[in-house]
């Protein structure tokens, strides 16, 4: 097929080229599928090799299975990131509109305000936001994890979704008021949509770093009725000995909900794009 | 240098078929406006040519050589798009002379050039600029220069004026009409506006529902349309199309013309009463509602006075009806 | 704009929510952090220090050596990632954005994978893979024929962080190709045809039309690397451990926070030294972040399409 | 945050949730030992739990590696367990000094340990114990039986039967002679130096005369151990330089290297990975020559304490009392091999690997590691400065000189009977 536009080697040569990548990209994933199915000894001996009959070995996924809840600790995980997100989405599209928006004393500083979060680990917060929690009576529930990935999550969204902000048209937010839509109309029916790829993209990675998190489910929600999968598969590491099958058995199949959202968004962020092409 | 051949072209989008076969020549220098209604396939054809889109099968030839495979670039063309899509981040001059700096254009000639071009456009004092900083109609007249610097052998031109106002666009339409004469470059003009293609063409071209209905100079349409879809498409009110039996005519539609159709007060074909009248000073156009026939429109040149619902009688001038038969083809004598 | 409107509510309540949740949740947490830098531990409890944190930090010898040398390594990993990642993501972008590719869904989620990897498996694959023991690096050279060129890498002083910079690049490059991917995207089709019609294609349509039309989004993505780049702890702690070894080759900012602050082994954690630390660190990035937003963001041209 | 309120909502908590659950008392125990998980949910707890009817036990472990930040935050916080997990020596007794470690001198069970095994978790004057003490742990060597018969090599006594032995081993090719990697740093330090060094410093004699600042790390004894794993490098594997812990385990579980220096916690997990591939045994660090006395690093290494603001005091006393009993010992020894217990009463040890770890405790004086007691106190840290000197002498790139030199300004920078030296 030679059309006029996709000349074949050109096709070929990108073709190629992420073949290349995508390799580089799965290779250690790769590594990390095929070993969890192996023996302790078959890892170490041969890292590369497939799971054989003779090195076939589910005791990685057997542990995770008795050892502590993991559909439990997965749907904890699906809560609090699902939920942490919409927030995030959410406060984040409406700060960004209001400050890429409307002109008013201190919108620049407000901007500079809601940036701060993202030059400060919020690690450092963590006995002063554990006491929060606790006066709130929050300690051991899911919603104070939510509430610290929203608060999170919500600097880096209103940075980029107001910078994204600033592209849809103005003609169309000035028609919508002539027409005498509210603002919030104007948000909600005009400009969320067209700024649906950006929201995509933000979701997206803020997702990552809330679904691996260590550190906030051990100090904020360490119950076994509260606990996440990243904290479910830390039984596994030892002081001295780490149980790799089970860590690989866990963690590859913490995968599996991320990249489902993953593609969720991905979907999105085609369908807005497509969307806003077609007049 | 500029022809144009297309033979039995089609296009089809999964199970959709949009160009059902379309065989055209549009000669060095011609002026081809390509009308129709919306989802005609008029810009599909002229993305096809364009090489924008690939032809699902028939062949595209410029100046006789087959260009199915050429990139749009090395077609030779230039194109105007509806919305301009210049540049945003480039100045008017760079704009214009970006494609000349591709191809490797000595500096002399795209200075020469993009001056010429801002010289016809009037464009001189707008070469800093960036596209957000001119209104609509400058930026109309950037996209054509941009599209003239290259000296293509074809110029594209996809609705061009859809997004201008009433003055401007008759005033870009001479603009434009005015640059075919001065560039004597072979243009292709896409357009759903009947005036437009009245105006500027040299050859119409009527497609419907990805078929071209006809081919013809713009007089020609209007004197002799081959079918009731062009016949109704050109000419602006509409022709009446009535039915031919009551009347006792051949075929089954009879087509008349506004302008030729008799009112008179007293006696003719066939009664009906005034529902409206429009008042445009040179001409007065009045619609009157028929029992046989439906609502009508009549032209009559200079000012008259009618009223609404006063009984008229209107009589079809026999020597400028148009027969059309059960597939609204014209029955020619 | 509306300024007449006396007092235009809606501001308020578009902007109530988020500001709230962060002020509460994370801002007035990490500034009472912060604040403790202020203050030192002595024999009868706390007590206001001033800036004497700052003057150990910076004028004590061993302090400033590891700090000096934490952010030399910082900036040596962000010098990568601006380097190797932000070009590889751009130039996937751009294959991944050509018209009538097949399978690009299939190439962006592929290259996508290795950012949704948690980094204790991150860490534990590319140790295994790049172990001198285990084969699977050596083999592969040996293979071609290069297995001269092997060492441990992560082992070595002058070999550590350029090979945990470039396994962070691995892990993220899917960001910056989404980001760009949806920039280049949301270029109007006919902006690109326009540029086909002048003969401006491939790379130099790349260079001339799409690369100034995206360069908002790099922007955001390099400022994005940054702070990313020097808030980076993990990848370093899960593979080299907290001291950061060999010899604090890998030793970057993150870590040195962490140390300090939270303390490691028979080091007992110092929150105000650590304090002083995230002060400073917090500095560095602010002042990074205003150069941006005010010597280059403004300087960006945005276009509505 | 407003403290008193703080307080005010915590009691009432406190106290509705007293109230619901005042027939059982659940104690929960903070840990950085997920490997024990299952050894107390199967045997520990039921043992407690059918003596002492009323009392529930959670054992809720964290990462190692996190285990002290997230018990510093949770303490600070007031959301920690009743029962904490003591690391040795100032860890537990700055958590102590904040108020946060309960005072145990008054229990009764702390009679059944000697003043040494209580060190690591007293006040720097011995007059008050925080925690019950549970376990040290031996450093030496394990070996790979089956190999060395193969080889025809005997454990070796001094250091140049050890050079001796490794020489054969390398020169046969067919084992990798010691398994130990640079990349985790600890591993030098501690089953290096820390294994090898009591020889060359006498145990408790240097030690004490290091705190006393009477001796200097750029003294002889204190430089040679640093010589002498320095020497090692030639013996260990391809790339050990990114060779990790897990890696050197793995290299010698697997049957790959001869020798591995060890903490005795290896016993538990190498029965279960080697099985029946091969036999070990163990030899203690060996002496310059023969007849000399040897020393042996027998750390004290894990204890368990209360958190004052414990819901259940008294249940939680009780569970610790019982920490303290033989019973207690006997079952924690067996079910974690090369954890010995540190009472005064001689408990009996079933695996023989542990037995033969346990038995240079006859034969040899024990130490403590040197860097551990007070010496740690202060920035920079001895013993991270260790790690840091040990890996770089052991992979060639500082000599055991300059490394000395270093350790050495860098403690009088901050530690008063060593400054002026």
């Amino acid at each position: 097929m030679t059309g006029a536009r996709a000349s074949l080697p050109r096709m070929l040569a990108a073709h190629g080229v992420l073949l290349l990548y995508t390799i580089i990209a799965l290779f250690p994933v790769f590594v990390i599928v095929v070993n969890a199915f192996k023996s302790r000894r078959a890892i170490f001996s041969e890292p590369l090799a497939l799971p054989t009959p003779a090195t076939w070995d589910l005791v990685g996924f057997r542990t995770v299975l008795q050892q502590g809840d993991f559909l439990l600790y997965f749907q904890n995980s699906l809560i609090v990131t699902v939920a942490s997100l919409a927030c995030v989405l959410l406060f984040g599209a409406m700060a960004a509109f209001a400050l890429s928006e409307y002109r008013f004393r201190g919108n620049m500083l407000m901007g500079l305000y809601l940036a701060l979060g993202i030059m400060i680990p919020i690690r450092l917060g963590t006995v002063a936001i554990l006491q929060l929690m606790v006066a709130s009576g929050l300690v051991n529930t899911l919603l104070a994890l939510i509430l610290v990935y929203t608060a999170q999550g919500l600097p880096l969204a209103v940075f980029i979704l107001s910078e994204f902000m600033k592209s849809v048209s103005d003609d169309l937010k000035n028609a919508g008021r002539i027409d005498g839509l509210s603002e919030y109309t104007i948000f909600f029916r005009l400009v969320l949509p067209l700024v649906r790829p950006a929201m995509a993209t933000v979701a997206v990675f803020t997702m990552i770093p809330i679904w691996n998190d260590l550190w906030f489910p051990l100090i904020l929600a360490p119950a076994e009725t509260t606990k996440t999968v990243t904290l479910g598969a830390q039984v596994f590491i030892g002081q001295f000995v780490t149980n790799w099958n089970a860590v690989l058995a866990a963690l590859s199949l913490a995968i599996l909900p991320v990249l489902v959202l993953y593609l969720i968004f991905s979907r999105q962020l085609i369908r807005g794009i497509t969307a806003g092409a077609v007049k | 240098m500029g022809q144009l051949d297309l033979r039995a072209v089609t296009k089809s989008f999964g199970q959709t078929d949009v160009i059902k076969g379309v065989d055209l020549s549009v000669a060095d220098g011609e002026f081809c406006v390509f009308v129709g209604p919306s989802g005609c396939g008029k810009s599909t054809l002229l993305r096809i040519i364009a090489g924008l889109e690939d032809a699902t099968s028939g062949d595209i030839l410029i100046d006789g050589r087959r260009v199915n495979a050429t990139a749009p670039a090395d077609r030779e063309i230039s194109m105007v798009f509806q919305s301009y899509a210049l540049y945003p981040h480039l100045t008017v001059r760079d704009n214009m002379a970006l494609g000349l700096r591709q191809s490797g254009a000595p500096r002399a000639t795209i200075d020469e050039r993009v001056a010429n071009a801002s010289r016809m456009l009037s464009l001189e004092p707008l070469l800093a600029r960036r596209p957000s900083e001119l209104s609509g109609g400058q930026r109309q007249r950037v996209a054509i220069g941009r599209a003239i610097v290259r000296t293509p052998k074809l110029f594209l031109f996809d609705e061009p004026l859809s997004n201008l106002d009433a003055a401007l666009r008759v005033h870009t339409r001479i603009e434009i009409a005015r640059l075919h004469r001065e560039l004597a470059a072979t243009m292709i003009y896409v357009t759903h506006d009947q005036v437009e293609a009245m105006t500027l063409a040299d050859k119409i071209v009527v497609l419907n529902a990805g078929r071209i209905e006809q081919v013809g100079a713009p007089m020609q349409l209007y004197n002799d349309p081959a079918n009731t879809f062009v016949a109704g498409f050109i000419g602006s009110p509409q022709m009446n199309l009535l039915a031919a039996g009551p009347l006792g005519q051949p075929g089954k539609t009879l087509g008349i013309r506004p302008e030729h159709l008799e009112l008179d007060r007293e006696a003719g074909a066939f009664p009906g009463a005034i529902s409206h009248v429009e008042h445009l000073g040179g001409e007065t156009n009045v619609y009157v509602r028929t029992d046989t026939h439906g609502l009508l429109t009549v032209r009559r040149f200079g000012e008259h006075r009618f009223a609404v619902d006063e009984t008229v009688h209107l009589t079809p001038d026999p020597a400028r009806v148009f027969h059309f038969d059960e597939d609204g083809r014209r029955l020619r004598p | 704009m509306t300024d007449r409107k006396p007092f235009r509510w809606h501001i308020l309540v578009f902007l109530a929510p988020a500001v709230v949740v962060y002020t509460a949740v994370m801002i007035l947490p990490l500034f009472a952090t912060l604040n403790l830098a202020l203050f030192t531990r002595g024999p009868d409890g706390e007590a206001f220090a001033g800036l004497q944190n700052f003057r150990t930090l910076f004028g004590d010898p061993r302090w400033s050596a590891s700090f000096w040398n934490a952010l030399g390594n910082n900036t040596w990993f962000f010098v990568i990632h601006m380097l190797v990642q932000n070009p590889i993501g751009v130039a996937l972008a751009a294959l991944l954005s050509s018209p009538r590719l097949r399978f690009a869904a299939l190439y962006r989620t592929a290259i996508f994978i290795p950012t949704v990897l948690s980094f204790v498996i991150v860490g534990f694959v590319w140790k295994l893979i790049l172990s001198p023991i285990w084969g699977i690096a050596p083999g592969m050279l040996d293979a071609v024929g290069l297995k001269s060129l092997f060492s441990p890498w992560l082992g070595q002083e002058d070999t550590a962080l350029t090979t945990l910079a470039l396994i962070s690049v691995w892990q993220f490059v899917g960001i910056p190709m989404m980001l760009i991917y949806a920039a280049l995207l949301s270029i109007p089709d006919e902006v690109i045809e326009a540029a086909e019609m002048d003969g401006v294609t491939g790379w130099a349509q790349f260079w001339r039309i799409k690369l100034p039309l995206i360069l908002p989004s790099i922007g955001i993505i390099s400022i994005l690397t940054f702070v990313g780049n020097f808030n980076a702890f993990d990848l370093i702690y899960v593979s080299q451990g907290a001291l950061a070894g060999p010899n604090f080759a890998t030793d970057i900012l993150g870590t040195f926070l962490y140390r300090t602050f939270f303390g490691f082994q028979l080091q007992l954690g110092d929150p105000h030294m650590g304090a002083a630390i995230a002060t400073a660190m917090f500095v560095i990035i602010l002042v990074g972040v205003s150069v941006y937003l005010f010597g280059i963001q403004t300087r960006l041209r945005r276009y509505q399409f | 945050m407003n403290r008193p309120t703080l307080r005010a909502l915590l009691l009432g908590a406190t106290c509705l949730a007293g109230a619901a659950e005042a027939q059982d008392a659940t104690l929960t125990i903070e840990s950085w030992r997920n490997d024990d998980l299952a050894i107390w949910q199967e045997k520990i707890i039921p043992a407690f739990e059918a003596s002492h009817p009323g009392i529930k036990v959670t054992f809720a472990p964290s990462a190692p590696t996190e285990y002290n930040a997230a018990l510093n935050s949770k303490l600070d916080a007031g959301t920690a367990g009743d029962l904490i997990t003591c690391r040795p020596f100032d860890a537990s007794l700055t958590l102590y000094d904040k108020g946060q470690l309960a005072d145990l001198t008054d229990l009764a069970a702390m009679a059944n340990f000697s003043d040494v095994a209580k060190s690591g978790w007293s006040t720097d004057d011995g007059a008050h114990t925080f925690c019950v003490p549970m376990a040290s742990v031996i450093h030496g060597f394990i070996y790979n039986k089956t190999a060395f018969e193969e080889l025809g090599v005997t454990p070796p006594a001094t250091t140049e039967e050890f050079f001796a032995a490794l020489d054969k081993i390398k020169a046969d090719g067919t084992y990798i002679p010691m398994a130990m990697g640079a990349n985790d740093q600890w591993e030098a330090a501690t089953m290096g130096y820390q294994n090898v060094g009591p020889n060359h410093w006498k145990g408790e004699q240097g030690r004490l005369a290091l705190i006393a600042g009477t001796q200097k790390l750029t003294d002889p004894q204190w430089v040679a151990p640093f010589t002498e794993i320095a020497r090692w490098k030639d013996y260990l594997g391809d790339g050990f330089e990114a060779q990790t812990y897990p890696d050197s385990q793995n290299l010698f579980t697997l049957g790959r290297a001869a020798i591995y220096p060890a903490g005795s916690w290896e016993i538990a997990p190498f029965r279960a990975q080697v099985a029946d591939a091969f036999e070990m045994g163990a030899f203690p660090p060996p002496v310059a020559k023969a007849g000399d006395e040897c020393y042996i690093s027998d750390h004290v290494d894990i204890a368990i304490g209360m958190n004052p603001a414990t819901k259940n005091p008294e249940a939680a006393r009780t569970f610790l009392e019982w920490v303290g009993t033989p019973e207690f010992a006997q079952l924690y020894a067996n079910a974690l091999p090369g954890f010995f217990p540190l009472q005064n009463e001689a408990v009996a040890l079933d695996d023989p690997l542990a037995q033969e770890f346990v038995s240079w405790r006859e034969k040899c004086k024990s130490t403590i590691r040197s860097t551990y007691q007070i010496l740690s106190r202060g920035t920079p840290n001895l013993e991270n400065e260790t790690w840091n000197a040990s890996a770089n002498v052991i992979r060639g790139t500082e000599t055991p000189e300059a490394a000395a030199a270093r350790l050495q300004e860098g403690l009088a920078s901050w530690y008063e009977p060593q400054k002026g030296n």
